[in-house]
This record gives C-alpha cells, structure tokens and sequence, in this order.
C-alpha cells in the first residue's frame, strides 16, 4: 500500500526540481524514483543515490508513512 | 540533532584558533596533525571563483561526521582526539571550509588517521558546493 | 648564518598562529596540512618527565632544515608553502617543539610532503633531547 | 701532516667529553677518532657520526687548518 513520504533535494537535485522537499504516494523506493522522474524529466541527468530517513540506500527498500527519503547528488564537501 | 560539526560561513582563524586550544589539553599527546581545506580562487571557463557556497543535509551530515569520527577512534588505537568541522553557507576564496585535527602519541597514527578522516569526509559528508563567480 | 627555523623555548600557540597566518595568503592554496610535534608528561623508571631540554648544532641545522624545505618542494611539484620550525631548550610537557606546515593545490601532496617533511625532520635535523623531571 | 682541528661534542658525547670542544691535531678523521676515544675513553660507549664543516661524513676524510668536526650521536629532534 502506498504511504505518503517526504522528499528532501539537495545540490543538482534542488535546482532541477525547483524545491527544497515535496511529497509522494510511494510504496517503494522503486516506485518512488519513478515518479519523481515523471514529475521532474530533468532529474535523469543528475546522478543520485537515496537516504532513507537520514540512512544512505544500498538496495530498494519498502517504505512507510512519512518516511523521509532525501535524493543525494555526488557529494562535495572538503 | 544539535550541529557539532558544521558551521555557518567560512572556519575563522580564531575557530581555529579556539578549536586548537580545545584539542591541545592533554599532556601525553606527543602528535598533532591538522587539516585545513580552504576554497581556491580557480578559474573556470576565465572566471574567476570568488567564493563557494555549501549546502548540507545537516541532519544526515552530523550522524555521518560522529560515524566517522568513531570509526577513526575505533581503527588508530593511538589516536587520543578527533576534531572536525565543515562549514555550509558562504565561503570566500582564501578562507577555510573544512578543518581536521587528529592528537595521538606518537606522529604515525595522527598523520594516518588524519588523512583518513579527511578521505571519509570526501565520501561520506551529504555536502554540496555551489561556486560564485 | 640567521636561525630561521631554530627558536629558544617552546613553539607558543602564540607563535603557531603567527606562522599560520604567514602560510595563510595564497588564495591558490586549497589544502593546508600541520603537523605539531608535542613533549609527553611520559614516565619513565616511575618518574614523570616534566620537560625536555633540547640541544643542536645550531648551525648544521640550520644548513639542513634549509636543504629539507628544497627537497620537499622539489619532490611535492603541487606544493606551494613549506614552514619548518624546531625549538631549542627547555620545552615542557604539554608546550610544542616542532612545527610544520605545508600547503599545496590539493590534499594529497600536501599531506604526503607534510609527513615527508617530518620524517626528514627525525632523520637530518642535528638536535638531542634530555629528560627533565 | 697533522693539522689543528675543533672538535665540537654533542648530546651523550657532550656529556661524556664533558666539554662543548676542544683542540686536536690529526692529519685525518681515523686518527682523530683514535685520539678522541684516548682522551675520553667513555666515548667508546656513544654510538656518533662525524660532520666535517657542517656536512655529514659518508667516509673517512683528511683533515686541514681550522676543520670543524663535529662528533654526532643519533638525532632526537622532533
């Protein structure tokens, strides 16, 4: 069943979506990596991993109600 | 999660100044190793950076920088203390962003272990950096 | 010759944020490594060292910590900086006796010419030591 | 021929010549080790090198007027 989650833009991300967070209906992440695609086409040129509630994804993961997934560019920090 | 690693705007010398005070308490450290990155005044396509502007996720950045912080206490058994910090916001050419010090006592496991932290940093701190031209 | 890289007493906090300020104004520099080499409160045969009393051939060393700051720069292409100072004397546990900074372009030569600098520093430089407790 | 050379002590030979220096005449730096360790026999116990005018000698080296020879046990700087 789907579950209302929050997701957080940083770097590349945040200047294609135009936004900071934005939520979804996701059942999973790979669902979710879906439609964030759809609602932002430009999102398939910025290479990204997931967070999941402040953990970094290593595989697709179910997901629950207000869950925070956060969509990681290439980190840049030093 | 209070911040204790990241800082708003650049690492001032009397940060620095302060941070290096803080670490240097203990009389049977023999080493310190310090890190310093600062932002570079490069040229980028003939323009010339006048500052870097980092973004973090703050939340996921102070859990990854207390893990790295125990993983390099945890692998280098001389290691004695490990200070980091990593600015967000506004950092101009010239001035600091990211400050490292690692005491041990003896030189080898401070050097080690500091330049393992900073290699952990590049990996795993959620920072981004946006340049100003 | 003038000692450039010998001080009487210990290397002072004072006196290390003068050096990093003096290694500071290059905006091309995005990477700063320090090492601080410390006298340790250690025991030894039960009692605790209170200072070490450091002794060179002054100008030897002189003559050799110059010949080391040249290797180092001539071996680390992307280093720009290179500050070198020992102290001679009473020097008590807790206070520095050896200060090296290195800056460079990038972290990786400035990290490897720092721990360069200091091994150099082990093996060339004509001081001694003797306990004080 | 035997020239007038200063001998400079340091650390544990120092101590063991119980002087900063002293006057040799020596025609090379074998013989003078041989006089050293005569006057100061002690100094078979310090393990040293030599500097000959600031410079670490590799090998043994003739000496003239006015040589500083500097006697060096192993370096505790740092």
């Amino acid at each position: 069943m789907a579950a209302r989650v929050i997701v957080l833009y940083f770097g590349a991300a945040q200047k294609v979506a135009g936004n900071a967070s934005e939520d979804f209906m996701a059942e999973d992440t790979l669902s979710l990596r879906r439609q964030i695609l759809e609602r932002h086409p430009g999102m398939c040129r910025v290479t990204f991993r997931l967070a999941l509630n402040r953990n970094l994804l290593k595989e697709d993961s179910l997901l629950k109600e207000n869950d925070i997934i956060a969509i990681l560019p290439p980190f840049e920090g030093g | 999660m209070k911040n204790r690693y990241l800082v708003g705007g650049p690492i001032t010398p009397l940060l620095i100044s302060e941070l290096m005070t803080l670490g240097n308490d203990d009389n049977g450290a023999g080493a310190v190793s310090i890190f310093i990155g600062k932002v570079r005044d490069d040229e980028v396509n003939g323009n010339r950076i006048k500052a870097l502007e980092y973004s973090a996720y703050s939340e996921m950045a102070e859990k990854e920088a207390d893990g790295i912080v125990k993983t390099v206490k945890a692998a280098f058994s001389d290691v004695r203390k490990v200070l980091l910090v990593h600015s967000t916001g506004i950092v101009k050419a010239g001035e600091a962003s990211l400050f490292i010090m690692v005491t041990s006592g003896h030189r080898d496991h401070s050097m080690r272990a500091c330049r393992h932290t900073l290699e952990m940093v590049k990996e795993k701190l959620p920072v981004w950096k946006k340049e100003i031209f």
